[in-house]
């Protein structure tokens, strides 16, 4: 792989850069690999990565239904933080978003990280008691984070309006390392770096059932037709639902829809990645200048990637009250994805009912922080079928009440 | 005591492209039963003077008004001080019967709009996701719906004259909101 | 934004007049079940993509629950029904089998 | 020079001048003007900077779909970035300044990214500023920020002046474009009998009919559209809004609609905008078809046009856009604009037609009035910089070899027509290729479904690919009638099909680069995207580094991301795309259409939930006396309840302190109406109330009452509360403020969904109440003073019964409860003489020193007594059995919601933390939620724990902190003195600060209840 640099651009536009090679191979799948991975999104890509960096597992397909980023990884406002109260996802997310702070030197891909820091602003009382519960818990897990008073929360990002009047701002969990990064790079530049161990992604191909023997797995049915392998990693998000069946087991997962939207771009205004969940609603401003927006999820099920407007209305009414200035800027595209829930609302990273099948899925409305650290973790329960940063993220726990459950801490899961 | 008895909003009004006025302390009783039982039935004929009206439908005795909320749930409106002696004759009617008759009335308020018979269509289409066009949501008919963002039961008596039916703690929010819906400039002139 | 209609007030309500209740038909497993029952009543969903039986309530209604058969790849509606009731009744089986015909209850 | 020419102009009244400025410069224009053909009648060519390279950018169209000339509009709380000067119609004193430059519109810094441009191609951002590491966040995004965006963003203290608002909607049948196709299918459809909404985005209805004109029965395109619009008044079934843009179709046939009431009139005193919630039965796109550019190199100079814009400049406004236009057309119709400009006595040097040969009424109509036709030809570039002076032409054929170069000052470009479909495919409806005319229009065979499954959206006239008129009508009359039969109108009414006189075109030759040969230097100056700068060389350079999908391609280049959505750029660019690949074009496809058609303000989307109506605010009948006293609220829900009541100069904590010591020393009043309430009965009462409790409440008496603990089917703790027996079969529930909807629902689920064979009725009668604790040594001092008809004493009301009672002449419920450990009376009243009793107990209650208080002195008091708050002591994952609650849990009963989940592995680990006080040793207050630190570190470094703080107060009773926490292993370790952190964040290298605390009973006040027993 010819490397990245401002070298490399300044030697090809000399060429108007016509000698660009191609970032990923796009090739035919061989008849089987040791590993395959259903699913080009950042968790799939990130799994297949880590199991070539750190386990030296290179004979990898990463097989991908559409287009390799295109699911929820390509449409998600990009919020990174790792200041989560339990000790299981702290320890997770955490790792990812350190694993954030070097990933495009890793890569030799700009993904953007902007460690530019997330605030969660606290409005009741409830909340305020809530985020101090966090704060402790995350100085014992190592997760830089801090209760801010509503003076810094206002010299943090100025077009906040802190006197409500509804529920004026009390004070914020402030996270300095935790910001956005460029969603879509995060894919290509994991893709970028599969490709080039060798490793084949597959795109245009969907997985349409799991081939058994005996109650393990030998291999996937897809529409380019069998492809067998020794170890078989699940990544699909929104359609777990259906690879489960496909592999005739349940999940405790629901699938709905989730939605977004971004602002026309305008000039930078707002420096941080702010949270309101009394009102629900939050926002950051991308590099190219719009605000970027999320909305709340729907509460039914839906594979359809568009939901239901009250939630929008919703989001942009709670906006508007913590920012006014956004009242005269507007909407310009507003979209879903297909989020995947699970019962307690955390992820599900696990050994399946299937011998060597695994899978890591329901990371809902709040995965694409944790790329990195669940690409790391389920690499590593691939590779040697036990992870500690996965341990507790096991399917089991649905069936002792062992639930790893976030909202708690007036949280939300973004 | 009714006689220091207050609404929630004494009378509150506002006159924009239609009336919105508070209409002050209403009886109101809930009465949940088998509505097909003939027991019910005739206590619902003795009491309020009316049969037990069709789906979704207002039925008007001489004092009192019954309307429809759900398969198995009336609500009474009659004279604010006569509520809970209507729930003792219910309870007495309906002795042995099983059902749940209950006082409500301090727990809402009420809601009059009037004006232009669009205009008041208007102003509710304004807020109301429910249907409001005047072959669909017929007067003597009841819609219980939300506007904005809390329940609402909706009906128009005649053309031109609507009631608004929500929670007493929410009752200055829907005056706001009605008026804010009403305020002159806001004229649609759909309906 | 899902258009449903109410079964009991035979109003055709919009879903901002209803909350949703996840899947319908699910037998409650109570003391004495396994371990195993528990968590399926519990958390295990078909989750299908496609046709879907699920519970609403008509809560700024009459606030009766109703239950309604959906495709949710299509979010196609055919039909909604009394909440009274352990497995879909048979006139709606047959109006998604008209659509599906390979389709069948499990 | 753009200019205002002598005579002319369909939409402008010459009689009315109107006033406004462009950065500051005081401009004139007429009513009817838009913002660019007023910039265009006072000469201003250059409006604004492209967003990447800060190229400057001119008009390139004349409506919607303009991508160049975005301005800041406004000033303070009418301030808006990124209007569009195309659809932005002027009004006197409007201001407006251009964007995205510094320091001037003509002198843009920003500029020298044009001159490095070759070495900023299409995610050149992706390949480098990698390294240092740190300089990513801290040099080069902030300057990449800084170039970027576009608007000026609004001062974060100025607040929008404007009111906006919702309206609901439902009809049969929603006319999306009032052109010649909407106003047919309105016809039809409204003689028909359905209930018609017709919404056009413009001011003027007609859409291109009155500027392209033509004879429709008969009658000029004006006369036609007057007594279409005419007879479509007359019918009270039809309703047809101007200014008004359906902005999206979603699923079950929802409609946007965005009325755009007083962006024209600001002064007016009208909701800006109206967002129409539309339900409908159907929807007609009649929303016609869009022009597309040419791609050859510089065609992003200011005064290189749309064709059919330039046509629209002379006809609707009369202005000229240049003296000297040559026309670039592969397509019939650009002949119509030269022919345009011609009769506006302006001069054509040629029409570039690159099509091998050109013939056809229009081509000869253009010949006979002198204009030269050069075929086969293009165009190689563009001379000037700020704006054309010239134009080189080449052979299409070729590579671009200039043949003659022609001075003018602008340029009318035509591509080709594109429909606009984007109604058809905001609900996933799906398109073809049509190769003939080289567009993707609807497949019919494939629409959006509703529903039903039915087709809910029928695209027509141009829209539907029918582009010459006579076609657009004959489409439109005929697809209405389908549409109108199968909504069930008779189609019988639906009038006669229309009769024009049109003259037929000759076909148009597909042209996607220009010349056809260029090299890649001519492709790096041939745009596609005129507001994000992507051109053809950066859609090559992603396909050729593997970006095939066009979805990758768009992410990649940005192509069609911009405000404009790539109405002008993305069929283009996928053309582009599909040469690159040697793929056909619909195999590449096209980007997902998402809403809005055309961006809408957050305004309109919030409707009018802003300030006191942001959201329904909860008052209990009490809450204005709340208000009186300067109540420092605590918003609990959408309630808002007294956290205290500061006197002057009090500060809160010295408040909660006076109340609670008035409170324990003699009396205190709270306003508890929050609190829930509801009625459960029925003969299978009893055995409801055993199922959603814990504890056996069938055996409470009547007249008693019982406090209870309520699971989910999960297992956890969610609500709780004083259950009253009012009679045999009935029960009344209280519960949290927060639970009362919560519970009801969830017994209304349970009695619904699971029991309906049980014979149970459930009312939530929480607001029929206000609920008033009196509380104190003196609380039944009190009573007895405003005099009760009924015995309050200890013995005829003991602690834990209720009684009907007159209280002071008000009929009352009375229940001798305490959540403080004090004496105290909770006494119900109707809500209606809520606020009267609340005034007599506090105007009885002054010789005790009546004292009102707030939530916060209510959880102190009740902590100081160990009593549990649920979302403090329960956070979603706490059961009772970690409360110590075990005396409610009942062992009885062999079901209740929660027993079995309460029975898994986890829950039955007597390793869960439990329950205890705790007390700091110095006497300090525990920090809030702080964790009690254990040996070593876990498997993932994170330091151990071995429980936490659950509640923690300042208790004025006992002049201490007191806490309650789950420990683990707690209830056996009473004496033992764990270590707590401080430190809410860590600092590295530094060791967390640390608290000690000793392990004691939860029940720091009156263990044996001798207070509130009396
Ligand atoms: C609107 C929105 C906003 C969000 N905001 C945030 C946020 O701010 N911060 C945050 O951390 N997270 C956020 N999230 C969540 C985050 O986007 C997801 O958790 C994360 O991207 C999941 O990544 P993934 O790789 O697991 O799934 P995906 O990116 O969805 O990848 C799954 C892939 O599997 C493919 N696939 C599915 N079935 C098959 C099959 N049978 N065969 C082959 N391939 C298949 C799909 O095509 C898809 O490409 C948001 C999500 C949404 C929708
Ligand atoms: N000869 C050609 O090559 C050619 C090409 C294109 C168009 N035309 C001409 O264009 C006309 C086509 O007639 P038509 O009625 O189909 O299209 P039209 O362009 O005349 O009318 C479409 C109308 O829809 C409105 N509109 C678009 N999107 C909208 C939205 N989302 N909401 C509300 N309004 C919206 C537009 O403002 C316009 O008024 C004919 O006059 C035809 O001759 C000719
Ligand atoms: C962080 C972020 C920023 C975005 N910014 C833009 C934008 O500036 N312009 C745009 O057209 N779309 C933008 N989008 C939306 C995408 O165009 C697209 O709608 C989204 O990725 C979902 O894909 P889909 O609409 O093709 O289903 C953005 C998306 C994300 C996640
Ligand atoms: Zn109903």
């Amino acid at each position: 792989m010819r490397r990245y640099s401002a070298f490399a651009i300044a030697r090809e536009a000399a060429r108007h850069h016509l000698g660009w090679e191609r970032a990923w191979r796009s090739p035919e799948p061989k008849a089987s690999y040791d590993v395959i991975i259903v699913g080009a999104g950042g968790h799939g890509l990130a799994t297949a990565y880590y199991l070539g960096k750190n386990h030296g597992i290179k004979n990898v397909a990463v097989i991908e239904k559409g287009w390799l980023g295109g699911g929820n990884t390509g449409r998600n406002t990009t919020i990174i933080r790792s200041n989560y109260l339990q000790d299981p996802s702290a320890a997770i997310y955490e790792k990812a978003r350190s694993l954030y702070e070097t990933l495009s030197q890793d890569l030799n891909y700009n993904v953007m990280f902007s460690p530019r820091g997330v605030m969660m602003l606290a409005q009741t009382q409830h909340e305020i008691r809530g985020y101090q519960r966090t704060a402790h818990a995350n100085a014992l897990q190592g997760v830089e984070t801090e209760f801010i008073s509503p003076r810094k929360v206002k010299e943090l990002c100025p077009i906040i309006e802190l006197k409500g009047p509804r529920y004026p701002v009390l004070g914020a969990l402030w996270q300095p390392r935790g910001g956005t990064a460029r969603h879509d790079a995060v894919a290509w530049g994991y893709a970028r770096a599969c490709s080039d161990m060798g490793m084949d992604i597959i795109q245009q191909t969907e997985v349409t059932g799991v081939r058994r023997d005996g109650g393990k797995v030998v291999g996937v049915e897809t529409t380019k037709g069998y492809i067998g392998c020794s170890k078989l990693g699940v990544v699909v998000a929104g359609h777990s639902g259906v690879m489960a069946e496909r592999a005739g087991f349940r999940l405790p997962i629901e699938s709905v829809a989730l939605q977004a939207l971004v602002s026309e771009p305008i000039k930078p205004c707002m420096d941080v990645v702010v949270m309101a969940n009394t009102v629900h609603g939050y926002m950051s401003q991308s590099d190219k200048g719009e605000m970027v927006i999320g909305g709340g999820a729907d509460g039914y099920n839906n594979y359809t990637q568009r939901g239901s407007f009250q939630h929008v209305e919703e989001t942009v009414r709670a906006l508007i009250e913590t920012f006014p200035m956004i009242s005269r800027l507007k909407m310009l595209r507003w979209w879903g994805g297909i989020v995947d829930m699970t019962g307690d609302r955390s992820p599900i990273i696990s050994k399946t009912p299937v011998e060597n099948m695994f899978i890591n899925c329901g990371w809902g409305t709040g995965g694409f922080k944790a790329i990195p650290g669940s690409g790391w973790a389920m690499a590593e329960l691939m590779a040697k079928g036990e992870s500690p940063l996965a341990a507790e993220f096991s399917m089991g726990r649905f069936r002792e009440g062992r639930f790893i459950d976030e909202s708690v801490a007036a949280g939300v899961a973004h | 005591m009714s006689d220091i008895a207050v609404s929630a909003l004494a009378g509150a009004a506002f006159t924009g492209i239609v009336s919105v006025s508070e209409a002050g302390l209403r009886g109101m009783v809930t009465l949940k039963a088998d509505l097909e039982a003939a027991a019910v039935k005739k206590a619902v004929k003795k009491l309020c003077g009316t049969d037990v009206p069709a789906v979704r439908r207002v039925a008007a005795g001489p004092e009192v008004q019954v309307a429809w909320m759900a398969p198995d749930e009336l609500l009474i409106l009659c004279d604010h001080a006569k509520a809970d002696a209507m729930v003792a004759d219910l309870a007495a009617a309906l002795a042995g019967h099983h059902h749940l008759a209950v006082n409500v009335s301090d727990a809402r308020a009420m809601f009059e709009l009037s004006g232009d018979a669009g205009a008041v269509r208007d102003v509710l289409a304004k807020i109301t996701p429910a249907d409001m066009r005047p072959d669909v949501l017929v007067p003597g008919e009841m819609r219980r719906t939300r506007i904005a963002q809390i329940p609402a039961a909706l009906w128009f008596e005649t053309e031109g004259k609507a009631f608004v039916i929500c929670f007493r703690s929410v009752a200055q929010y829907a005056f706001d909101l009605l008026s804010t819906s009403a305020k002159p400039g806001g004229e649609v002139g759909y309906f | 934004m899902l258009l449903l209609t109410c079964p009991y007030c035979g109003a055709s309500v919009e879903e901002t007049e209803l909350t949703p209740g996840g899947e319908a038909h699910l037998k409650r497993y109570g003391p004495g079940s396994t371990d195993q029952d528990f968590e399926a009543y519990l958390f295990l969903r078909p989750n299908k993509k496609g046709v879907h039986f699920e519970r609403w309530r008509h809560a700024y209604g009459c606030g009766k629950w109703f239950l309604a058969a959906r495709d949710t790849a299509t979010l196609e509606v055919f039909g909604t029904y009394s909440a009274q009731t352990t497995k879909p009744p048979a006139e709606i089986i047959e109006t998604i089998q008209a659509k599906h015909p390979d389709w069948s209850p499990e | 020079m753009t200019t205002r020419l002598a005579q002319g102009g369909l939409r402008i009244d010459r009689q009315k001048q109107i006033e406004f400025t462009f950065n500051g410069k005081r401009m004139t224009g007429f009513e009817g003007d838009t913002l660019a053909s007023a910039l265009l009648a006072n000469g201003q060519k250059i409006v604004g900077r492209s967003f990447k390279y800060h190229r400057p950018r001119g008009v390139v169209t004349s409506g919607a779909e303009e991508p160049n000339a975005l301005v800041n509009l406004g000033e303070k709380g009418r301030f808006e970035p990124n209007q569009r000067a195309t659809t932005t119609e002027i009004f006197d004193g409007l201001s407006a300044t251009s964007q995205n430059h510094w320091p001037s519109l003509d002198w843009d810094i920003g500029e020298v990214n044009a001159l490095a441009a070759r070495f900023l191609p299409a995610g050149f951002y992706y390949k480098t500023f990698i390294h240092p590491r740190p300089f990513w966040k801290h040099v080069f995004e902030p300057f990449i920020r800084q170039s970027a965006g576009l608007g000026k963003a609004p001062h974060p203290e100025d607040r929008d002046e404007d009111r906006y608002e919702h309206f609901y909607a439902h009809v049969d049948l929603v006319v999306a474009g009032a052109g010649v196709a909407g106003l047919q299918a309105a016809l039809v459809a409204a003689r028909a009998g359905l209930q018609v909404l017709v919404c056009e985005q413009a001011p003027r209805i007609g859409g291109r009919l009155p500027v392209d004109g033509a004879e429709i029965d008969g009658l000029s395109a004006s006369d036609w559209i007057a007594k279409a619009a005419d007879e479509l008044s007359g019918y009270p079934n039809v309703e047809l809004r101007p200014r008004t843009q359906v902005s999206g179709v979603y699923d079950h046939g929802y409609v946007l609609a965005y009325e755009r009431l007083a962006d024209h009139a600001p002064d007016a005193d009208t909701p800006r905008h109206r967002l129409w919630r539309i339900r409908a039965r159907h929807v007609i796109a009649a929303t016609g078809a869009l022009e597309r550019p040419l791609s050859f190199p510089g065609n992003d100079k200011p005064g290189v046009m749309l064709a059919s814009a330039v046509r629209d400049y002379v006809v609707d406004y009369g202005v000229s856009v240049g003296d000297r236009t040559v026309v670039v057309t592969n397509n019939d119709d650009a002949y119509r604009t030269a022919i345009a400009i011609k009769s506006a006595g302006l001069d054509v040097p040629c029409i570039v037609d690159a099509r091998a040969t050109a013939a056809g009424l229009l081509v000869e109509e253009a010949r006979a009035l002198g204009i030269t036709v050069k075929t086969g030809t293009a165009i190689a570039g563009v001379k000037g910089l700020r704006g054309v002076v010239a134009v080189q032409l080449c052979a299409q054929a070729g590579e671009g070899s200039v043949t003659e170069e022609i001075v003018c000052d602008a340029v009318a470009m035509s591509g080709g027509w594109s429909p606009v479909v984007h109604l058809w495919s905001h609900c996933g409806g799906k398109l073809t290729w049509d190769a003939d005319q080289a567009f993707f229009r609807p497949d019919h065979a494939r629409p959006p479904t509703d529903h039903n499954g039915a087709g809910f959206v029928t695209c027509l006239g141009a829209a539907d690919g029918a582009l010459q008129l006579q076609d657009t009508v004959a489409n439109a009359d005929s697809v209405a009638r389908a549409v109108v039969a199968e909504l069930g109108g008779s189609a019988a009414d639906a009038g006669s099909p229309l009769s024009v006189a049109a003259r037929p075109e000759a076909p148009l030759e597909p042209i996607w680069v220009m010349p056809q040969g260029a090299g890649v230097k001519k492709r790096s100056k041939m745009w596609l995207d005129f507001q994000n700068d992507v051109k053809v060389s950066d859609v090559q350079l992603a396909a050729r580094e593997g970006f095939e999908s066009v979805e990758h391609t768009k992410r990649y280049t940005t192509l069609g991301m911009a405000t404009d959505q790539g109405k002008l750029s993305n069929i283009n660019g996928l053309a582009i795309l599909a040469q690159s690949l040697n793929e056909n074009i619909p195999r590449v496809g096209t980007t997902t259409f998402r809403p809005p058609y055309t961006p809408i303000s957050m305004g309109a989307i919030a409707g009018e939930a802003r300030g006191e109506i942001f959201q329904p605010l909860r008052r209990t009948p009490i809450h204005a006396w709340h208000d009186d006293q300067a109540a420092y609220w605590e918003p609990v829900g959408h309630w808002r309840r007294p956290y205290c009541y500061p006197r002057d100069g009090e500060s809160h904590s010295g408040a909660v302190t006076r109340e609670i010591n008035a409170t324990r020393s003699s009396l205190g009043l709270l306003d508890a109406s929050t609190l829930g309430k509801i009625i459960v009965k029925g003969p299978d009462a009893g055995r409801f109330m055993d199922m959603l409790y814990t504890n056996m409440m069938s055996s409470l008496k009547p007249g008693r009452c019982r406090y209870g603990l309520m699971c989910s089917e999960n297992g956890f703790l969610i609500d709780d509360g004083v259950v009253a027996r009012l009679d045999d079969d009935t029960f009344l529930v209280h519960t949290t403020t927060g639970g009362a909807d919560r519970i009801h629902g969830w017994m209304e689920d349970w009695l619904q969904c699971e029991w309906w064979d049980w014979e149970v009725f459930t009312v939530n009668v929480t607001e029929q109440w206000a609920q008033i604790a009196v509380v104190g040594p003196n609380a039944r001092a009190l009573l007895d003073k405003l005099g009760s008809d009924t015995d309050l004493s200890a013995e005829a009301l003991p602690f834990m019964a209720w009684t009907d009672a007159k209280i002071g002449g008000f009929y009352a419920r009375v229940f001798r409860i305490s959540f403080s450990g004090e004496l105290s009376f909770e006494v119900a009243v109707p809500a209606s003489q809520g606020r009267a009793f609340w005034d007599a107990l506090h105007a009885e209650g002054a010789e005790f020193n009546a004292t009102a208080y707030g939530t916060e002195a209510l959880h102190v008091m009740r902590a100081e007594k160990g009593f549990i708050m649920i979302g403090d002591e329960t956070d979603g994952t706490v059961i009772p059995q970690d409360l110590g609650l075990h005396w409610a849990i009942s062992k009885k009963k062999e079901d209740y919601l929660g027993k079995r989940a309460q029975s898994r592995s986890h829950m039955t680990d007597p390793d869960r933390w439990q329950l205890v006080g705790l007390e700091t040793l110095d006497g300090s207050v525990l920090p809030d939620g702080s964790y009690a630190l254990a040996e070593g570190e876990n498997a993932n470094g994170q330091g151990n724990t071995q429980g936490r703080v659950t509640s923690t107060y300042y208790s004025p009773t006992l002049d201490r902190g007191i806490a309650m926490g789950l420990v683990l292993h707690g209830p056996d370790r009473m004496g033992e003195v764990l270590t707590f952190n401080t430190t809410k964040k860590i600092v590295k290298g530094e060791k967390p600060k640390t608290v000690k605390a000793k392990i004691v009973s939860p029940v720091f006040y009156d263990p044996e209840g001798e207070k509130q027993n009396v």
